[in-house]
């Protein structure tokens, strides 16, 4: 019994080879779909995390008064990064930040605007805490901003509350749009990879029709081709996969320049896997559904 | 092993088959003759499942016709050896594989499987066309390559239709006399011909001639070669 | 002949009817894959929007010395809102910006770390400039800010020169990122479509040998099928253009609360066309290349 | 009509056809008869195209099918009628529209299609089966309506691979009449039989004797026939 299952299987694979063509056609139609689908989710994913970064995410500014000491204000900055639920510390000493403003305006010596305003540059440190999504968001974020108004030499503290409605929204878009999205993907994907494959069937429709005539059962002519749909969809998954990932580490870096430094990063496997089980369990479900007809 | 009981079938408003009784005893030879249209390859299609009885009874092989369910089909059909009129062999196999497809389907051992292929290959003398597709055969390979599938399987019941439209006066000859060895073992044979060199091969048989879906008394000339 | 090139492209028309499950399998493949090309052109094109309006712009915001008549600052607003380049204006009064403050922190009068910092509220200006793309803007954006600085009344201008080095960065990498993105969805439409197209031709590949045998020409096949692939590519395409319309209708204010303010916007005519044209033309395309083998 | 000159074909290493040489003047009527696998397929779908001419050569109404360009196929095929051995028809078509497939691509006027179709309709007997779907028909109505294909263009030559395979005896007479008609208005005739009924039926006829690939004097049992 066992054995014959085997040889059923094997008989499935086989049988790809028996119409290249038709099998070639469907395996590009679900490997592009199939990459399709990834590409779209490594944007989702890419996108949603660099969103998370700059958004999800309450700032706060904090200037000290011009002229304290080095060595006073860096004292201050190791203690800030210890800070709980700290995500990124950026500082700028007074010269790295006009250091940065002749940059940013290309070595162009005319601060002549910035003198008028008699504004020397103070050092800053630009504070991003994580938000977690709760109620006791906005007490928290308070409480934290006096904390620090109350720091020596500082100055002033810049915090704009409307970043923790704009980090909540995200969040609540996030969980309410991508699924979704992704439900839909799935629909795309099982749509076409499923009619593809059912297609390619069509050229093997008298095959089947004599495989019952000389008295097989129904499992006996529906295992070989669960196997091969499951197979089609299994490679032609795994092959967008592989594209995507070499196009990923191709291309990891093309958005890691100033001002974007967008890293790109691959899907979690979580998500790979997903993928390729979608897939293949269609491949077999739309070979399933073939054969009733 | 057949017992039809006013049998009818129709294609929408066309009637094949009208109340078609019949009896046929374990071991006959039945030549059924009739016109082209007259209702031959629908009285088969009937006996092996591939129409459903709507109107009337038949038994084939211990099977209620009348009473099946879609999961016995394919045991009713493990009973029988059909030789179709259009062949149904898969064009991208092998005369082989064709052949052992009827054992496959039965879950045979592959050796059993092998040895009794090779036998009727050899019988129906395709034996240097063994290894090849079946698309590149002459009509007359392909239509030998279906009557050795139907009975590479040893059935109690053989049904072919129209077995030698596509094979010269010789080569039906010689297998008529291998339809006759499975006789003269016990296997019932229902054959449709056309052909009055057949009939006269087997002069015992019973002849059913079919006319506009009824059955009649055959014709003078087809008694005739049978009494000859 | 050209009576006959008509009855041809009739016989095109209704042969879709002979076989029409492997048309509707087809027809949903396309569909699905045009939709999904439209959506992701879609997506592209509202977050290029989005961030061109984020992104690709100058923002300055306007101070106003506290206790400025509202009258002097209302004449100011006016003019303002006339500059050239100006694309968007938000302006708020002392007001105003206590009102949105309060609201922001969900109502609770908690404002103790306000006060104590002794900052009455200024009434202020948004100014967002759109940014031309090209070399003279820095010295564009330098000038304006120091004619906005010296009006009358005005406190301080905010203005980060950081902002055009990340407007130019979007424009730069839209225009880098866009076409290759628009190339690869090409390919694959063009590959899933034309080889469904392909596949379905695969069925019929009995009809075509036999026309061939009776003594058809090549056209007298051809045409027929062209216009099946044609009307297949013109059908799904205009399918999924329209479910997308439906979809962005209904969904047009999904995104529109605050604090995001994104109103999906449908794609504009010529992509539409250019999505049209391409997957009919696919269809005939495959059509053509599939009677050929 | 046709001109073979030493004509060989091989199909991998398998000589299919070997030095045939022929000649068949305007209205002669040629019977191809031989074994089953003996090359009369081949034979024919050299004639008509389907294969292409590699070693020898061939001239079939006047194209020298030796130096044939793919362009001019169908040119040839039009000055043919074919009734292939497997029928190829259309199996979601009707009757009516199979037979009017070969008038169409031909590009007639609907009209002359439609006079023409219905007569050669009627005369094969197919009159109240004219628009059910050719799969639907019985093997004996296919074969009719193949042959009623190859007849409506009128054609110079007619090819005719095993006409009556699938037709009773006297719906086998009545069609050799139809093909003798053809022939005493000048067209040619090239049929591959079996049957020696057929044989009997056109005693002035020639028989091209295959075996093997190549051509043999007729055995003695053809021989009879014809001269009976
Ligand atoms: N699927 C079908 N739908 C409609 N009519 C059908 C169908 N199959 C067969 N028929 C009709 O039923 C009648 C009997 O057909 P059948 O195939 O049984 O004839 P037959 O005796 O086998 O003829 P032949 O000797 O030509 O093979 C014919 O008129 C045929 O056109
Ligand atoms: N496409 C092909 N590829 C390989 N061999 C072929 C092909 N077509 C035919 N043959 C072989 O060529 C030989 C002649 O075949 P052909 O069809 O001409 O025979 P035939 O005389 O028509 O026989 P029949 O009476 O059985 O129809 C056969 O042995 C056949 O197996
Ligand atoms: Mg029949
Ligand atoms: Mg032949």
């Amino acid at each position: 019994m066992i054995s014959l299952i085997f040889r059923l299987i094997g008989r499935g694979i086989r049988d790809l080879g028996l119409h290249p063509w038709a099998n070639i056609f469907t395996l590009v139609a679900v490997t592009m779909v199939s990459l399709l689908a990834a590409l779209f989710m490594f944007t989702l994913h890419n996108v949603n995390q660099e969103l998370l970064k700059t958004r999800g995410q309450v700032q706060m500014q904090i200037f000290w008064q011009s002229g304290t000491a080095a060595e006073a204000y860096n004292r201050q900055w190791d203690k800030l990064s210890k800070l709980d639920g700290l995500k990124e510390i950026r500082t700028f000493t007074p010269d790295d930040a006009l250091k940065h403003l002749s940059e940013a305006l290309n070595g162009e010596d005319d601060f002549a605007w910035m003198k008028e305003q008699n504004n020397p540059l103070q050092p800053t440190a630009l504070l991003a805490f994580s938000v977690k999504a709760g109620v006791e968001n906005d007490r928290w974020a308070t409480d934290l901003l006096s904390r620090l108004k109350e720091l020596p030499y500082v100055d002033k503290v810049h915090y704009n509350p409307l970043q923790i409605d704009l980090a909540k929204g995200w969040i609540g878009l996030t969980r309410s749009v991508i699924w979704p999205i992704i439900g839909f993907l799935g629909l795309v994907v099982a749509l076409v990879v499923g009619n593809t494959i059912r297609l390619s069937l069509m050229t093997r429709k008298d095959e089947i029709e004599i495989l019952y005539l000389v008295g097989a059962k129904q499992w006996f002519i529906r295992l070989p081709l669960l196997t091969g749909g499951a197979l089609l969809g299994l490679t032609g998954s795994s092959i967008a996969l592989g594209t995507l990932y070499g196009a990923q580490i191709f291309f990891e870096d093309v958005l890691n320049f100033p001002p974007l430094f967008i890293k790109l990063t691959f899907l979690p496997p979580d998500q790979c896997i997903a993928l390729l089980g979608a897939v293949t369990l269609i491949g077999m479900f739309s070979s399933f559904v073939a054969v009733r007809g | 092993m057949i017992h039809l009981n006013r049998l009818s079938y129709s294609f929408g408003s066309n009637w094949a088959l009208k109340d078609i009784s019949l009896h046929v005893e374990k071991g006959e030879f039945i030549f059924l003759t009739g016109h082209s249209g007259a209702g031959k390859t629908t009285l088969m299609r009937l006996l092996y499942g591939a129409l459903p009885v709507k109107r009337g009874q038949a038994t084939v092989a211990g099977y209620e016709l009348h009473k099946l369910k879609r999961k016995q089909i394919p045991d009713l059909r493990r009973e029988l050896g059909v030789v179709f009129q259009d062949f149904k062999i898969l064009p991208n196999r092998s005369v082989y594989e064709n052949v052992a497809l009827a054992l496959t389907v039965r879950s045979m051992a592959k050796s059993t499987i092998d040895k009794r292929v090779r036998a009727i290959i050899r019988a129906l003398g395709l034996e240097n066309k063994t290894y090849i597709k079946c698309h590149k055969l002459s009509g007359g390979e392909q239509q030998r390559v279906a009557i050795a599938r139907s009975m590479v399987v040893n059935p109690k019941l053989i049904l072919a239709d129209e077995p030698t439209g596509n094979l010269d006066f010789e080569l039906s000859m010689h297998l008529m006399d291998v339809f006759k060895q499975f006789h003269t073992h016990g296997t019932t044979i229902i054959m449709a011909t056309h052909s009055r060199e057949i009939l006269r091969t087997v002069p015992d048989a019973k002849v059913i001639h079919l006319d506009g879906g009824k059955i009649c008394e055959p014709p003078e000339h087809i008694l005739s070669e049978m009494a000859s």
